[in-house]
């Protein structure tokens, strides 16, 4: 089956005043495939929402896409007319969880008029009555109470809002959802519960994949089939959950793995170690390898060229130890 | 973590730092009473590192402000040494307990250099420190977090990363050298790679210094990794106490099973 | 502050403001420095139009009105900047204390402070006025910046109970500052900007509130000012008369002086709150 | 719910009561701040008036007793409020024996006929400038705002002043002066309401305009504001168009604009009183303006607690209405959250 998004050779820096260029995004191949959960990890600064805002056609300036090519369901989308981008495949193919979604319904409306207005946006034959009947259905459907509709904003918990935003966005049964950082001001409990509901979409076909990105490798061990690691605007490592989480190879992700704290013995046994240094300045990123700085496993390459990719079945890393 | 271990045993025979006994603070009156923190005692010995743990509305930075003497409890109290805090004068306390706080944005006044953030540590020292000694000290600390002094010193906050700022934080609390260091949530609001680096700092200090640190936390792989016992707090109540692999390992109450089955790890996949 | 300093002088709202009210400030602050005629001996006769000898022409008692101009700016200028201070002054202390404080002294002084919102100023300023029979100008300064300052308090008060809940405030209080050290050193340099905004604010409202009350005939006693000068053209019928230099000078300095103030303001806003400023 | 909104209604009730109390209070003790004894110091002005002795004498006696300085203060501060309750605001000095309440009952008309449309129908148009100039930005915003950062601060009765003197009396377009013509009666005719008419465009354009450009400041800033939310970035993502989107941000700044409304009946009085005095118009402005310069303390007194009772009660129903409109602000006010 073809690829449900593609990002190529993605490059989206920030414009600042007086000229320089914050590299945000620097050079990203990445597919999103279909029936998949696909991880993009990193830590803060690495780009990771960056790509995301310009894959979902959400990214505003300063932020500005300088090279490259994103396409999806034919077509490409960075080309795309505005307003044919908003028929075609704003919430309809491509939908998104927005970070901090805790304030992304607007608190002065009931969430059912948000949902007929962005049903019959898309819609515009559908009555009133069966936009609220159709959104209503997705509620039973997803076992999240009815009282939802009627609901303002300020009347939800923090959980609950997360997942009606959720539902908000699937309606339209949109192909990609792309959900960034959907979980990082919730407790535990409502995390899992915002998990379950994004697998039930999967598994209901109400959506075919979905693009994760966070900073909580843990939460990828559970919920992702592939993984991208991002650092300093570029993909270090890509490859699925198994390979990345139990055989990171790349010296940055075995470092990053190696810095998970969680409540399992072997974190307790041994001394767990950081990453020494801070990531790169992106106004001005080093040459080579972006990771070379602070690497202990450097060698000459690493410094002077940035390494190519290499390919191992499902794998693909950016480093000359592989080389 | 023989150490721990060690500790565990000679609890028994020592004198606590600091006791809380029956802790309780409400917020507000009438219909809008809100019960913070309700009848939370505990203590914490010498050299030992525990971690308050719970969600957030758990009560847990409540309690550590009530310790900071930064709120008053409604009932209860808090003895440090054996006295009650309330009858100690403010700086003779916090020259023994200080902390660490959450956000390292906000733990800096940007209108201040490092130099002028430092040096605010001497206050509780008296004034018998001339300056030289100060900028002394203020080196020493630094280089101990890993800081260059030299290229930090006169710089402004926000030329300075989420990591400085905390090993700063740290630079400080080694010039006050307290007792006891509260450390609310000190690394939530800093990546996974240099996590690990300034709590592994704060360990090593515990160790060197005989300084308890009690971690005000919802992490708790980083409760876990840090400290000797785990207090779990849910709704304004400690529900469950022990050595830290006895209650991750064999959680007795029910939230704290919920809680550790809610929590991603590597090993275990969730059923969904 | 230098890079603050630079996105200042680069507003174009600001240069042109500032520019503009300097130069109504150097007419009425150094303009009476260098004239030896006195705004209230006659120069003239009765309404005489602009000649050589009265640039301005006179008013209805003769009386040379570029001379009331330049004494008449000077004072409403310092009634305006009195009122700022006072208005703004009170405002902070208000506002930081109760923000601060919180609890019985927030709610005490925020609820005095709601119902003087909620009185108008203009009838407080009237039956002030009335009451306190000789008002030099300075006094109508005061006057005019105790009844004004209700809305700085709520706006200082909100961004100090915000500003307090920083943890730099916290650790500073763990290191032993007393509650006047953390207000000042913690709490008062992060609004700064703000209170230097409002001061402008006041400034500019002291200026038309003399002028609202000069002209209602409240105005300060044996002094001219740009209000009195609009009362005594309103009371002897100067608009109708025709003698637009008796009315149409003071009615553009005053226009001037709190336009410019205004632009000032709106310059700094451009600076100090990013989000305004449209990319 | 029900009860809680109940519960609000009453304790905004109360808050205003408070106000209100506090404004009488201020009304009556300020003035008798005054050194002496005002009554002594007005028959005195009377008597260089050419007012015979005996008349004087009675006319003391009557004011002595209608202010009750003899009393000690809290009588008179009691008498003072039986009185008001009874609609009884005093007997005129100037226009002795012209009861207050007779004055204020004539005058108050033309007031409210002059700033009520001019305060809404300048919210109105002010609101919708302000957000065009939020949406639009660029050259539209540049000038817009200028010109209404410019109206707005110059006072209310410059732009009186400059109009009358260019469309009254260079170009006599409109009249001079007044409610009506000079030898007409007021009375419910057409030729009346047209001539009322007439006399009446000068001081509604010379507020109008600055009321405008007041709100639009303010409306600009909160669009712009909420044009930064992230339910707009949200409603953008699943391809709402800007239509709707903007029907949101609109709706949402205005909100905060409703309390800019009543925010201008405080800050408008001022101007306003100003304005009907350059353009002699029959309102409570003039009256107080000839009451201050007569010094006649019963009708200032008046005046003054009509205008703190008209704002107060503005105030009051702009709070229920905020009350009702908005979810966020009740919920708040409710203590929900």
């Amino acid at each position: 089956m073809k690829n449900l998004l593609e990002a190529q050779n993605l490059k989206a820096y920030y414009r600042l005043v007086g000229g320089t260029q914050i590299k945000a995004v620097d050079g990203v191949t990445l597919e999103l495939r279909p029936n998949e959960v696909l991880g993009i990890a990193g830590e803060s600064g690495c780009g990771k929402s960056t790509l995301a805002a310009v894959v979902s056609l959400t990214h505003n300036p300063p932020l500005n896409v300088v090279d490259g090519q994103v396409t999806a369901n034919g077509f490409d989308l960075l080309t795309l007319p505005k307003e044919e981008a908003r028929r075609e495949i704003k919430g309809k193919y491509i939908s998104v969880v927005p970070q901090g979604a805790m304030n992304a319904l607007n608190p002065t409306t009931r969430i059912q008029s948000f949902a007929i207005d962005m049903l019959r946006e898309h819609h515009p034959e559908m009555t009133k009555q069966e936009a609220i009947n159709l959104a209503r259905a997705r509620l039973q459907e997803l076992s999240l109470p009815e009282r939802v509709l009627t609901s303002y904003p300020h009347e939800l918990s923090g959980g609950m809002r997360q997942r009606t935003v959720i539902v908000l966005s699937t309606l339209l049964n949109p192909r990609v959802l792309i959900a960034d950082e959907p979980t990082s001001a919730l407790d535990v409990s409502s995390q899992k519960a915002v998990i379950r509901l994004l697998m039930t979409l999967l598994d209901e076909q109400i959506i075919s994949s979905i693009a994760f990105i966070t900073h909580e490798l843990p939460l990828l061990r559970q919920v992702a089939d592939r993984i991208a690691i991002m650092y300093a605007g570029k993909l270090v490592e890509v490859g699925t959950m198994e390979e990345i989480i139990f055989q990171p190879q790349h010296p940055y992700t075995r470092a990053l793995m190696g810095s998970m704290l969680v409540p399992e013995r072997q974190v307790r046994e041994r001394r767990v170690e950081g990453i020494p240094g801070v990531p790169p300045d992106l106004k001005d990123p080093p040459a080579g390898c972006r990771f070379h700085p602070r690497c202990a496993q450097r060698i000459d390459w690493c410094t002077q060229e940035e390494p190519p990719s290499k390919t191992v079945g499902d794998r693909t890393i950016w480093c000359w130890l592989m080389h | 973590m023989v150490l721990a271990n060690a500790l565990n045993n000679s609890k028994k025979q020592r004198q606590p730092l600091l006791q809380v006994e029956n802790l309780t603070k409400v917020f507000g009156s009438g219909k809008h009473e809100v019960v913070a923190v309700e009848d939370v005692s505990f203590e914490i010995y010498p050299g030992e590192i525990i971690s308050l743990l719970g969600e957030s509305g758990s009560g847990k930075t409540t309690t550590a402000r009530m310790i900071l003497r930064l709120s008053q409890p409604t009932r209860g109290r808090i003895l440090f040494n054996g006295r009650d805090i309330q009858t100690m004068k403010g700086i003779d306390y916090w020259r023994q307990v200080q902390a660490i706080f959450q956000d390292p944005f906000s733990s800096f006044n940007s209108f201040y250099s490092v130099h002028s953030f430092l040096s605010k540590a001497f206050r509780l020292k008296g004034n018998h420190v001339s300056k030289a000694q100060q900028r002394a000290l203020m080196e020493e600390s630094m280089e101990k977090v890993g800081l260059n002094a030299e290229e930090l010193l006169f710089k402004r906050p926000h030329e300075l990363s989420g990591g400085q700022r905390q090993r700063l934080m740290i630079a400080r609390a080694l010039l006050i050298s307290p007792e006891l260091l509260i450390a609310d949530e000190p690394t939530s609001m800093i990546d996974a790679s240099s996590r690990v680096g300034i709590l592994n700092m704060l360990m090593e200090l515990s160790r060197d210094l005989g300084m308890s640190i009690m971690f005000i936390t919802h992490d708790i792989g980083l409760a876990y990794y840090t400290s000797d016992r785990l207090l779990i707090m849910n709704k304004g109540r400690i529900v469950e106490r022990g050595p830290s692999v006895e209650v991750v390992e064999n959680p007795t109450n029910e939230y704290t099973r919920r809680l550790l089955a809610d929590v991603p790890t590597l090993s275990k996949k969730w059923a969904l | 502050m230098g890079e603050v300093l630079v996105l200042v002088l680069r507003s174009r709202r600001f240069m042109i403001g500032a520019v503009l009210f300097l130069a109504v400030l150097c007419f009425g602050v150094i303009g009476p420095q260098l004239t030896d005629r006195n705004p209230f001996q006659m120069a003239g006769g009765l309404f005489n139009p602009p000649s050589e000898k009265n640039i301005l022409g006179t008013d209805n008692l003769g009386r040379d009105v570029f001379t009331q101009l330049m004494y008449g700016t000077g004072t409403s200028l310092l009634i305006g900047f009195v009122a700022g201070v006072v208005a703004t002054g009170i405002g902070v202390t208000i506002g930081a204390v109760a923000g601060f404080k919180g609890g019985f002294v927030d709610e005490l002084l925020m609820g005095i402070t709601n119902v003087l919102i909620t009185i108008p100023a203009i009838v407080v300023l009237i039956l002030l006025s009335i009451a306190i029979k000789s008002r030099s100008a300075t006094v109508m300064g005061v006057i005019i910046g105790i009844t004004s300052w209700p809305w700085t308090a709520r706006a200082v008060r909100a961004q100090t109970s915000s500003l307090k809940t920083r943890e730099h405030v916290d650790l500073a209080r763990i290191s032993g500052y007393t509650t006047i050290e953390l207000i000042v050193k913690e709490i008062l340099p992060y609004m700064f900007s703000y209170i230097f905004m409002a001061f402008i604010l006041q400034f500019s409202a002291g200026i038309t509130n003399e002028a609202t009350l000069s002209m209602l005939g409240l105005g300060p006693y044996q002094t001219v000012s740009l209000g009195v000068m609009l009362h005594w053209a309103l009371l002897w019928e100067a608009v109708r008369t025709g003698a637009w230099w008796a009315f149409l000078p003071p009615v553009l300095f005053l226009a001037v002086a709190s336009f410019s103030l205004m632009l000032i303001n709106a310059g700094l806003d451009e600076v100090f709150n990013p989000r305004l400023r449209k990319s | 719910m029900k009860s809680k909104f109940a519960r609000y209604l009453l304790q905004k009730f109360i808050w205003y009561l408070v106000a209100f109390f506090l404004a009488v209070s201020l009304n009556f003790f300020l003035p008798r701040l005054i050194p002496g004894n005002p009554v002594k110091v007005l028959v005195s002005q009377m008597a260089t008036g050419g007012v015979q002795s005996d008349a004087l004498a009675r006319i003391y006696d009557n004011y002595m007793r209608e202010f009750g300085l003899d009393q000690p203060m809290h009588i008179q501060f009691l008498r003072y409020f039986a009185n008001l309750f009874r609609g009884d605001l005093g007997t005129s000095f100037m226009l002795y024996p012209g009861k207050v309440s007779n004055l204020i009952r004539e005058a108050l008309p033309w007031t409210v006929a002059l700033q009520i449309p001019t305060i809404l129908i300048g919210w109105i148009i002010g609101n919708v400038l302000g957000a065009a100039c939020a949406y639009k930005g660029g050259r539209f915003d540049a000038i817009a705002f200028t010109s209404a950062l410019a109206v707005s601060n110059i006072p209310y009765y410059c732009l009186a002043i400059i109009l009358l003197y260019a469309l009254a009396v260079h170009n006599p377009v409109f009249p001079v002066g007044g409610g009506y013509s000079f030898g007409s009666y007021p009375e419910l005719s057409l030729s009346f309401l047209l001539d009322a008419l007439h006399h009446y465009t000068l001081p509604f354009v010379s507020m109008i305009v600055v009321a405008i450009g007041g709100q639009a400041i303010g409306m600009r800033e909160m669009a712009l504001y909420e044009l930064t939310t992230d339910y707009v970035h949200y409603s953008k993502a699943l391809g709402l168009s800007d239509k709707k989107v903007i029907r949101y941000v609109f709706r949402n700044a205005m909100l905060p604009q409703i309390t800019g409304l009543a925010i201008s009946f405080g800050t408008m009085m001022g101007g306003a009183l100003v304005t009907e005095t350059v353009f002699s118009y029959p309102g409570i402005g003039s009256l107080l303006f000839t009451a201050i310069r007569q010094t006649d303390y019963p009708l200032i007194q008046g005046c003054t607690l009509i205008i703190t009772v008209a704002v107060l009660l503005a105030n009051f129903l702009v709070d229920i209405a905020y009350g009702f409109i908005d979810p966020r602000i009740r919920a708040a006010q409710l203590g929900e959250r």
